[in-house]
């Protein structure tokens, strides 16, 4: 089945060509492309909606482990979905008070704390890997603490060097490994689109059809 | 006094905030539900946004000529096809819209990965000057990121036998020690972006301005009521 | 098993135990530590008490309420900043946002801080708020080239631009002297470079979290960027030099805390490991 | 000049140049030319994570990032996690070990259940698939990653492979995996998280080694003889900058003048 191919195809030239060619018929066909393809994507939210409901339903059919949780699960996401349907008129969408209470009172505050929780992964992370086993891992000690200790005034009041100290292992080594990785990933994800234009990768469209 | 619902919501975010925490102690009931309610809540949301950008997009732009609305259509027509995965019969048609996406994907990625991520720290490398005169210092750290950047490139080499001989030891040991370095400086630097992150929540919980007040208050009694559930379930009941 | 043994592996709730300690404790009972005053906050502190008479300043929040921990106590200072000198350097501000949760970071402050009263700058005159600019980096270029395009109607009291003597003789962005851009990400500082700074040759100065610190690194040595208020600490320095000490002041004892329980962690990590392997040799 | 956008003329010889590269080394292993590809501890230690996980009769994570196909730098990432995921899912179904993948995209989530049914189909036992093990969790980063967390510290899982772009919940993945004593194996290609994975995993893919690994894996040789073509890539960085540097230092900056056409 070759169809799934030539499309993708067809879509990576759409968007390459007027960036190198100045050719003002496709860049504007490809600008119409990117806007277009959102309109796709954003169709697709209902497929998480779909896999949510089938594996919690079930649940909640079989009375499996943790089913109470799968009940608030559903009930938030379908009490969330109403309040914010975008219908002004009959007073729900972006502007409804239920909706702004669960904004403010639940989606933030959940974000923000399991985004904080990561001051305590860190931590115990930075407790286990900054042991000088090896000098691999000294070197990792060492810059790490330094630049640890170079963002806390308690520290650089009374030694300031390490604010030098830091800006050197940010100008140069940790300037050098980006600049090394990322111009490395370019060429990992240089070889995968070609791999991927060429049909061969595994994995993404492979075979298809029934096999 | 702040009006009854307001301060529903301050308790309510007090107990999600401390739901969460109640993880670090070890998965139990506090956090999952509050995962449970995140999820749902996150996905309903999404549902919401991802509508109401439709309505948006149509009403400002795709309903304006004959052919935007053709092109419309067709994007809804392709934006159903992702459901047919869940027919047994048709579930392969969804591989044509996916295929829409990859293709933009890959296009939108060989735009500009050769300039951002390759051309652009070729360039940087280019405008390194061996020698500065009169900064020694900086004269050693240009050097320096000129020696390092290549050896980091060259750990990765792949294949052909020219990637087992003599030097390429030295250089992986020198590139691992810079990689070594340059990772555990971005570790160190990130410890104060997560920090200021959770001390921002430990002032909403302790309620310093501009947190509500109120949410003191709540702290000190929900925190004890989740610490007293998890430890009694830990060492009342498992002991039996 | 000693305690040493034990000290490597142990479990990691203490460690997560101490870690609230640390924190709590310094913002219950505020110690006051030392804060010496590094050169970024004196560079941004510096800029804006040297901004020229008559300047049109816009002031964009593009963060949302995810970055309020790091980000708007220098909000804050900044607003005061700006606020103080705007009336006697008459200057004109502009406050919008390219993020949409922008405007209700914005409003927070405003519940703290009466402009009107504390500051006897008047809404319309002296400055504005126009409220969320979607589409990102084509929002910023559409804006350049008309800045009433996006937003006809402000975002406070919701009446025509029209309306508002500040914004009659600003249209473009070669009407604009400054870019305060306070941000955690895209959008961010590459975008308004490419649609401001490159055609326009507006200036910059730019808050950012801490992460993206040395992402800025580049264009600060270009000169695109003319200053950098980079996270908590510098916060804290500049609300020092403002002599209005605030939430980042009173957030620096907890980062010192927090810092310095990483620092003994490791320590005595290292301490354990070294004393038995030692044990192991012998 | 005028059909060629000026200041991208060099970007775009660049590009061809790699993509050809790549190219001829595909065809070449296809005539029987295959290169001596170099070995990668953290690919090898897939089928270590898996066998470790099946005599534990753990259940085997296996996540492709939390990024969607469309971004520039993302995109390709997730697709290079999805093709480990074929390879991780193949494995397991041969040793009847349950493989869990937690999925925040939408758009993602059908080709992982495509990927995973497929494996099955080709292993004959199409039966014994099940959808559910394809596990949406929240279109929220942080909704995701808690998730994630939750069921890790509930399901106990033996190996946990995380192949793919992810921010902010790289460490509260890796460490939670860590925590629950799995077996790790995470790679990413965005920098700023390269370090949590890196302290936090029994291996770590730095990078480009993670769109190698689906090559690598199979074995199969034009996809090892496309790393060939990398590597040509890898020649003209080192040799641009090198020559950039040394021209630079003696005032010449004629390169940087090609560089910027």
């Amino acid at each position: 089945m070759e169809i799934p191919l030539l499309i993708t195809a067809f879509c990576a030239l759409l968007q390459v060509i007027p960036y190198y060619l100045n050719i003002p018929v496709i860049d504007a066909a490809s600008g119409t492309m990117r806007e277009w393809m959102l309109l796709v994507v954003n169709m697709a939210v209902f497929v998480g909606v779909i896999s949510l409901g089938q594996v919690h339903g079930k649940r909640i059919q079989r009375k499996g482990e943790n089913w109470p949780f799968s009940v608030v699960l559903i009930a938030f996401m379908v009490f969330m979905a109403i309040v914010g349907f975008p219908l002004e008129n009959i007073g729900l969408g972006f502007k409804n008070n239920q909706y702004l209470f669960m904004f403010n009172n639940i989606l933030n505050p959940l974000g923000g704390t399991m985004y904080s929780i990561l001051a305590f992964f860190i931590t115990s992370a930075a407790y286990r890997a900054f042991r000088a086993r090896n000098w691999e891992a000294a070197f990792v000690l060492i810059s790490g603490t330094i630049v640890v200790m170079s963002n806390a005034p308690l520290f650089t009041s009374s030694m300031p060097f390490l604010i030098t100290w830091k800006n050197w292992i940010f100008d140069v080594p940790n300037t050098a490994t980006g600049r090394g990785v990322m111009i490395g990933a370019a060429l990992g994800a240089i070889a995968l689109a070609v791999r991927t234009l060429m049909g061969i990768e595994r994995g993404y469209l492979r075979g298809g059809g029934e096999e | 006094m702040i009006p009854m619902w307001e301060l529903i919501g301050v308790w309510t975010a007090v107990l999600m905030t401390l739901a969460i925490y109640s993880f670090l102690y070890g998965e139990n009931p506090w956090y999952r539900l509050a995962e449970h309610i995140f999820a749902g809540v996150s996905v309903g949301y999404a549902v919401a946004f991802n509508l109401d950008y439709l309505r948006d997009q149509w009403v400002n732009k795709w309903s304006l000529s004959g052919t935007l609305v053709l092109l419309y259509m067709i994007a809804i027509f392709f934006g159903i096809l992702w459901y047919a995965r869940f027919s047994k019969k048709y579930f392969f048609a969804y591989r044509w819209t996916l295929a829409i996406i990859v293709g933009t994907g890959i296009g939108m990625a060989l735009r500009t990965v050769i300039f951002t991520q390759f051309l652009n720290q070729i360039m940087a490398q280019a405008r390194l000057s061996l020698w500065v005169p009169g900064d020694l210092l900086q004269s050693f750290s240009n050097t320096m990121i000129a020696i390092m950047v290549p050896c980091v490139l060259l750990y990765f080499w792949f294949t052909g036998p020219a990637r087992d001989r003599g030097p390429m030891k030295y250089i992986e040991k020198f590139a691992r020690y810079t990689m070594m370095a340059g990772f555990g400086a971005a570790f160190g630097y990130t410890v104060l972006t997560r920090y200021s992150l959770f001390i921002g929540r430990a002032q909403f919980l302790l309620g310093i301005t501009p947190n509500p007040p109120e949410a003191r208050m709540a702290f000190y009694v929900i925190a004890a009521a989740i610490l007293i559930t998890l430890f009694a379930k830990d060492h009342l009941f498992k002991k039996t | 098993m000693s305690i040493l043994e034990k000290m490597q592996n142990i479990d990691r709730r203490y460690i997560y135990l101490a870690a609230w300690i640390f924190v709590l404790f310094p913002l219950f009972f505020p110690l006051g530590l030392p804060v010496p005053i590094g050169r970024e906050s004196v560079a941004w502190f510096d800029y804006i008490e040297a901004i020229p008479d008559d300047s049109v300043i816009i002031v964009s929040m593009d963060y949302g309420v995810s970055g309020m921990p790091e980000l708007y106590p220098m909000t804050v200072a900044t607003m005061h900043h700006l606020w103080t000198n705007c009336q006697a350097n008459n200057w004109k501000i502009i406050v919008l946002a390219f993020w949409n949760q922008g405007p209700l970071v914005f409003d927070t402050l405003l519940t703290q801080i009466d402009p009107a009263a504390d500051y006897n700058v008047v809404y319309g005159e002296d400055w504005v708020e126009l409220g969320w600019v979607p589409g990102a980096e084509t929002g910023m270029a559409a804006l350049a080239t008309d800045m009433w395009s996006q937003t006809p109607r402000d975002y406070l009291e919701d009446r025509p631009l029209t309306e508002y003597p500040i914004m009659a003789e600003i249209l473009t962005a070669d009407d604009i002297d400054l870019v305060i851009s306070i941000e955690t990400g895209t959008p961010g500082l590459p975008e308004w470079l490419r649609q401001w700074n490159d055609p326009f040759g507006v200036p910059f100065i730019v808050g950012c979290i801490g992460v993206s610190v040395p992402g800025m690194a580049p264009y600060l040595s270009s000169g695109q960027l003319t200053a950098l208020l980079p996270g908590l600490t510098a916060s804290g320095e500049y609300e020092l030099l403002l002599n209005r000490p605030g939430l980042a002041v009173a957030g620096l004892d907890a980062v010192s805390m927090s810092h310095l329980l990483v620092v003994l962690l490791v320590v005595i990590g290292n301490v354990s490991y070294f004393a038995s392997r030692g044990k192991e040799v012998s | 000049m005028a059909i060629l956008q000026s200041g991208r003329l060099f970007g775009l010889a660049c590009l061809l140049l790699i993509m050809a590269a790549v190219a001829y080394y595909i065809r070449a292993a296809k005539g029987g030319k295959v290169p001596k590809v170099r070995r990668v501890a953290g690919i090898d230690a897939i089928d270590e994570a898996i066998g470790r996980a099946v005599e534990m009769g753990k259940v085997i994570f296996c996540s492709h990032g939390i990024a969607n196909l469309r971004g520039a730098t993302s995109g390709p990432q997730t697709l290079a996690g999805l093709s480990v995921l074929s390879y991780v899912s193949k494995k397991a179904i041969a040793s009847n070990a349950r493989v869990i993948v937690p999925v925040r995209q939408p758009e993602v989530w059908p080709i992982a259940a495509d990927i995973v049914e497929t494996e099955y189909k080709l292993a004959g036992r199409a039966d014994e698939f099940d959808q559910d093990d394809i596990r949406f969790l929240s279109n929220n980063q942080f909704g995701f990653s808690s998730n994630y967390m939750g069921l890790m510290m509930r399901e106990k899982p033996g190996a946990n492979i995380m192949i793919g772009a992810y921010w902010a919940e790289s460490l509260q993945l890796a460490e939670t995996g860590n925590r629950v004593g799995a077996f790790q194996i995470a790679g990413t290609a965005q920098t700023s998280q390269i370090p949590f994975f890196l302290v936090t995993s029994d291996y770590c893919l730095i990078g480009e080694e993670i769109y190698s690994a689906g090559a690598y894996l199979t074995q199969d040789a034009p996809l090892m003889a496309s790393l060939a073509g990398q590597d040509v890539g890898r020649i003209i960085a080192v040799v641009l900058g090198g020559l950039g540097t040394l021209a630079y230092t003696v005032g010449i900056e004629t390169l940087l003048d090609l560089f910027g056409m």
